[in-house]
C-alpha cells in the first residue's frame, strides 16, 4: 500500500499529473505511475506535516543506514544512500529537515527490490537527512547530520 | 651581510622586539612574504616589487588602503584582509627597517635613454634617479622591477580600476606608449 | 647599502641580542650540535632546510633528496602547451648546500621514530633531533581498475613534472584534429586542487592556435566542484568556446575503469574513448610517510597546527602534500607550493625555537595559488588560516578568489604576477 | 524532448544493482534566476518506475529536492543475467521518458 495513497484526495495536482501522463500516452499496464505524485506533501514547507503525512517517523532503528558525507562541498549535489535491513521494506522516504520544501522522495519497493537506494539530493543548509521507512506495516526512521558549506572560498 | 641578516633573524626570534610584545611574531610573519617578495623584501620576480627599505609610513599607508578596499590589488587586498592593524603595522615596521637594495636588471640602454625624459613628471616627488621621494609616502624607485613599474602604471591608466592617489592618475596618463615603457627602464637601471 | 638603513638595521640588532644573549647559548653549554634531517627536496622540504639553517647556523641540517634536478609542478602546465621549456622549472641544490645544507642525494628506505633514526638505500644512517618529512605524494596505481605504473607511457599522470610532462606534450602534438583529450581527476584531497582545470586550459590554448581548433577537452571528474570553479568556467567559455566539457562525479564523471591499449575510460554508465589520456590517479602522502606510521586511514598525515608536527610521532613535521590540514573538504590547506613553503617555516621556526628551550612562536599560514589560462589571462586563490584554540582556522574574511566580474587588466596582472610569484617562490625554496 | 537517459544494470551476488542517470533541469520552483530575479518555475521529475522483465520493482515519487541530471541507483534481489531492466519517468510538465538494459 502506497502510504501517500491516503493523502490523494488532498492532492488537489495528484489527479492532474497523472491525467497528464496518461494524455502524453505513457501509462501502459506494465509502467503505470501507481503513485499518483502527491502534491500536497511535496508543496508543503512544514516538516512537521510532511512527517505525519507519510505516517510518522515511528521508532529509531538501527537497521537502517544512512550513508552522506559529513561535509557537503555543494549542497546542490549530496550524495545519498540509504539501506534499510528491516524484512519486509516496502517504502524508503528522504526528507531534508530543512529544506523549504522537506519531502524530496519516496520509493515504494516491490517484487526483490532491495531496501536500497541510492541518489542525490539538494541541500540548502546543514541539516539532517532522514530516512523514513515502511516495513510489515510499522514506521522506522534514522537520520544523518550533513554540514554544507556556503560562499565557500572555491580553493 | 647574509651572516647578519640571519644573526638578526634568529635574534628577533628570540627577543622578539615591538611586536612580540603585541604578540606578534613579526619574523615569522615576514617570513611569509618572502615567498612572492624574496629575503629581506629584495624581489627577484620581474612583476614583484622589492619591498625592503621602502619607507614605514608609505607601507603601512599602502597596506591599510588594501585593507579598505580603497586602493585597487589584484591580490594583495585578499591578503592583508586576514591580518590586524596592529600586524599590517609592524610588518610595514620591519621591511622599512630592512635595507633598499636596487636590483641589477637588463635593460635596453635606448630606452633608458628615452626614459630619462620620461620621467620629467615623475622626479618632481620621487627625486631624480628615484632614490630620495619628496615625501615619506612616496616609495623608492631606483632599481625596483621595471616590468612591476610598468604593470602599476597600467593601473593607474585604466578607468577599470580603482586606484588612489590623483596626481599619478594624472601623470601615468600624460605618458606615451614608449614612455610607458621607457620611463619604468629608467628608473630600473639607476643604482 | 643606505647609511641611514643600515644605522637603524644595527641599532635594531642592538636592541634584539641585548635581551637574548643570556639564552642563545642555552644549547651551547651542552656542548651538542642538533641535528635535523629533511626528507624531501621539494619546494616544502628545501624551504625547510634552508630556513631552519638561516634561523640558526649552529643546527646540522641535512636534506635527503633522490634526484639532483628538481623540476617543479608549478607552471608545468604551459610545458604541455608549448609556452614554457621544461629547464625553466628545473633547479638544483647547490645554492641551499652553499647555505650551509648538507645535501645528500639518496633515497630514504626506513625512518625509526622511538630510536629517531634515518636509514637510506645508500647505507647511511642518520639520526636526528627533528625530522622534517616532506616526501610529496605518491600514486594509487590500483585503484582505477585496468590501470598500472606500467601504464604511465601510454595514459601519464604529468602530476609530477619532468619525463611525464614531456609525454604528455607529445601527445597532445600526435593528437590530429577534432581528437578528445580526456583528463581524469581524482577524488579529492589531491595536489594542486586547481591543476587539471588550469591544464584543460592550455590543452585548448594549444590545439586552437596549432590548427587543432576541432578538438575536444574532456575532463572526467570524481568530484562534484573544484577550485575556482565559476573563475574557470568563465575563462574557458571566454577563451575557448565549446572545447572544454565538465562531467562532475555526479554526472558520471568518475573514472573507475580503464582500458589502456584502446585508450577508454569506463564510468559507472558510460565510456570514453579519448586520443590522449591524461589519467591522474588518486594518490596519498609520499611511501616513506605512510611506512613511518605518520599517515592516517585516507593516507594523509596529520599535523599539530600550532608547529606542523605530526599528531602520531613527536619530532616528526610533515609538510607539504603529504600532510593533511584545516576542515575538509572546502576548508583544507591546498597542497600546493605555496603552502608547503610557508607550512616549512612555520616548521623551522618552531624547531629552531624547541632546540633552543624557546617557547613555540606564532605560526602563520598562508596560500596563494595562481592559473592561467591563456598568456594574458590568470586566475588566484588565496587562503588565509589562523591558529585558534589549537585548531587550523579558514579566515573567512580574507582570502578567496579573484572577482568574477573582474576587468581584463586583472586578469593580464594575474597572468604576470603568476610568473614573478613563480621566480621568487624557486628563489626562496631553493636559492 | 529530453536527452536519453543512461542505464545500466549488473548482477552483483544475488542481486541485480541497476544504476541511471537521467538528464533534467529539476527545477525546484523556487530559485530565483540570477539575472532577472524573476522565480523560475518548478520542472522536475515527479514520477519514476522501474521493472524487471514487466514486474514492477520500484514506483517513486520525486520533488524537486532531487539534484539537477538526478542519479539513482537500486538493487533487485531474485533478478537474472538477461533480464530485461525498464526505467521511465515523468516530470510535472508531463515530458517523459524511458530506457532499458539487459542485466549484465
Amino acid at each position: 500500500m502506497n502510504i501517500l495513497r491516503r493523502n490523494v484526495l488532498k492532492g488537489a495536482g495528484a489527479a492532474g499529473a497523472v491525467s497528464v501522463a496518461m494524455a502524453a500516452g505513457l501509462l501502459t499496464p506494465g509502467a503505470v505511475f501507481a503513485a499518483e505524485w502527491n502534491k500536497a506533501v511535496f508543496d508543503s514547507k512544514d516538516l512537521g506535516g510532511v512527517m505525519s503525512a507519510v505516517g510518522g517517523a515511528g521508532a529509531a532503528a538501527g537497521d537502517i543506514s544512512v550513508k552522506a558525507p559529513d561535509i557537503a562541498e555543494n549542497g546542490a549535489v549530496v550524495p545519498v544512500e540509504i539501506t534499510s535491513n528491516i524484512a519486509g521494506t516496502e517504502s524508503i522516504i528522504i526528507i531534508g529537515e530543512k529544506n523549504t520544501l522537506p519531502m524530496i522522495a519516496q520509493f515504494d519497493l516491490s517484487n526483490g527490490a532491495q531496501g536500497f537506494v541510492s541518489t542525490r539530493i539538494k541541500m540548502g543548509t546543514t541539516a539532517n537527512v532522514r530516512a523514513v521507512v515502511k516495513a510489515g506495516g510499522k514506521m522506522y526512521t534514522a537520520a544523518k547530520e550533513v554540514k554544507v558549506t556556503i560562499g565557500g572560498c572555491g580553493g | 651581510m647574509r651572516k647578519l641578516s640571519s644573526l638578526l633573524c634568529t635574534l628577533a626570534l628570540i627577543a622578539g622586539g615591538p611586536a612580540a610584545a603585541a604578540g606578534i611574531n613579526i619574523e615569522g610573519l615576514a617570513r611569509t612574504c618572502n615567498n612572492c617578495h624574496g629575503i629581506n623584501g629584495v624581489s627577484v620576480g620581474q612583476s614583484m616589487p622589492s619591498i625592503g627599505g621602502l619607507s614605514e609610513a608609505y607601507l603601512k599607508q599602502i597596506l591599510m588602503q588594501w585593507k579598505s578596499g580603497e586602493r585597487f590589488s589584484a591580490s594583495m587586498g585578499r591578503l592583508v584582509k586576514g591580518y590586524s592593524d596592529e600586524e599590517l603595522a609592524a610588518i610595514a615596521g620591519y621591511y622599512a627597517r630592512l635595507p633598499w637594495v636596487p636590483v641589477a636588471q637588463n635593460t635596453d640602454a635606448r630606452r633608458v635613454a628615452h626614459g630619462k625624459d620620461a620621467v620629467e613628471r615623475c622626479v618632481t616627488c620621487h627625486g631624480d634617479t628615484g632614490s630620495e621621494p619628496d615625501d615619506d609616502v612616496t616609495p623608492k624607485l631606483n632599481g625596483q622591477w621595471a616590468q612591476y613599474m610598468e604593470l602599476e602604471l597600467m593601473k593607474y591608466r585604466d578607468d577599470a580600476v580603482k586606484m588612489t592617489h590623483k596626481k599619478m592618475r594624472t601623470n601615468a596618463r600624460k605618458l606615451d606608449e614608449e614612455g610607458l615603457k621607457s620611463a619604468p627602464e629608467f628608473f630600473a637601471s639607476q643604482k | 647599502m643606505n647609511p641611514v638603513n643600515r644605522r637603524a638595521f644595527l641599532k635594531a640588532i642592538a636592541a634584539a641580542s641585548s635581551a637574548s644573549v643570556l639564552t642563545i647559548p642555552a644549547r651551547a653549554h651542552a656542548g651538542v650540535k642538533a641535528r635535523v634531517v629533511v626528507i624531501g627536496g621539494g619546494f616544502g622540504g628545501a624551504t625547510a632546510a634552508k630556513y631552519i639553517k638561516l634561523m640558526d647556523s649552529a643546527i646540522d641540517v641535512t636534506l635527503i633528496e633522490a634526484n639532483q634536478t628538481y623540476t617543479a609542478c608549478p607552471l608545468s602546465n604551459e610545458v604541455i602547451s608549448g609556452h614554457r621549456e621544461i629547464e625553466s622549472l628545473q633547479t638544483g641544490y647547490d645554492k641551499i648546500a652553499r647555505r650551509g645544507v648538507n645535501v645528500v642525494h639518496d633515497f630514504v628506505t626506513a625512518v625509526d621514530p622511538l630510536k629517531k633514526t634515518v636509514a637510506t638505500q645508500g647505507g647511511r644512517k642518520l639520526s636526528y633531533d627533528a625530522l622534517i618529512m616532506a616526501p610529496g605524494i605518491s600514486f594509487d596505481y590500483t585503484a582505477v581498475a585496468g590501470y598500472s605504473e606500467d601504464a604511465v607511457t601510454d595514459m601519464p599522470h604529468a602530476y609530477k613534472a619532468g619525463e611525464q610532462t614531456r609525454i604528455l606534450k607529445w601527445q597532445l602534438q600526435a593528437m590530429a584534429d577534432g581528437g578528445v583529450f580526456i583528463i581524469s581527476v581524482p577524488p579529492k584531497p589531491f595536489r594542486c586542487p586547481p591543476g587539471p582545470y588550469e591544464r584543460a586550459a592550455q590543452v585548448a590554448h594549444y590545439c586552437l592556435h596549432n590548427g587543432k581548433a576541432r578538438s575536444k577537452v574532456l575532463i572526467l571528474d570524481a568530484n562534484d566542484s573544484f577550485s575556482k570553479k565559476g573563475l574557470f568556467e568563465q575563462g574557458w567559455k571566454a577563451l575557448y568556446p565549446g572545447m572544454i566539457e565538465w562531467v562532475p562525479g555526479a554526472g558520471d564523471g568518475k573514472v573507475e575503469r580503464v582500458d589502456v591499449a584502446s585508450r577508454t575510460c569506463f564510468t559507472g554508465l558510460n565510456e570514453h574513448q579519448g586520443d590522449v589520456v591524461n589519467l591522474i590517479p588518486p594518490h596519498h602522502a609520499g611511501q616513506i610517510a605512510v611506512r613511518s606510521g605518520l599517515a592516517n586511514a585516507q593516507g594523509w598525515c596529520e599535523v599539530t597546527p600550532m608547529t606542523m608536527e605530526s599528531t602520531r610521532h613527536k619530532d616528526i613535521y610533515p609538510i607539504g602534500d603529504a600532510c593533511i590540514a584545516g576542515e575538509l573538504p572546502v576548508y583544507d590547506m591546498p597542497k600546493s607550493a605555496h603552502m608547503a613553503m610557508t607550512q616549512a617555516k612555520v616548521a623551522a621556526g618552531a624547531i629552531v625555537a624547541k632546540l633552543n628551550g624557546l617557547p613555540v612562536p606564532q605560526p602563520y599560514y598562508v596560500n596563494t595559488c595562481y592559473s592561467t589560462l591563456a598568456p594574458d589571462w590568470g586566475i588566484s586563490v588565496v587562503h588565509i588560516y589562523r591558529v585558534e584554540n589549537n585548531q587550523f582556522v579558514y579566515v573567512k574574511t580574507a582570502g578567496g578568489i579573484s572577482p568574477l566580474d573582474a576587468p581584463p587588466l586583472q586578469r593580464k596582472l594575474e597572468a604576470e604576477y603568476c610568473v614573478g610569484w613563480f621566480n621568487n617562490v624557486m628563489a626562496d625554496a631553493f636559492a | 524532448m529530453a536527452e536519453p537517459m543512461k542505464i545500466r544494470a549488473s548482477m552483483a551476488g544475488d542481486s541485480a544493482e541497476v544504476k541511471c542517470l537521467m538528464n533534467h533541469p529539476m527545477e525546484t520552483g523556487l530559485r530565483k534566476d540570477a539575472k532577472t530575479g524573476a522565480v523560475v518555475p518548478a520542472h522536475h521529475i515527479t514520477n519514476v518506475t522501474a521493472t524487471v522483465n514487466g514486474a514492477k520493482v520500484l514506483d517513486a515519487q520525486w520533488g524537486g529536492g532531487i539534484s539537477k541530471n538526478p542519479y539513482l541507483a537500486f538493487k533487485v534481489k531474485g533478478a537474472k543475467k538477461g533480464d530485461k531492466v525498464v526505467v521511465n519517468w515523468v516530470d510535472n510538465t508531463g515530458d517523459k521518458n524511458t530506457a532499458e538494459a539487459a542485466i549484465g
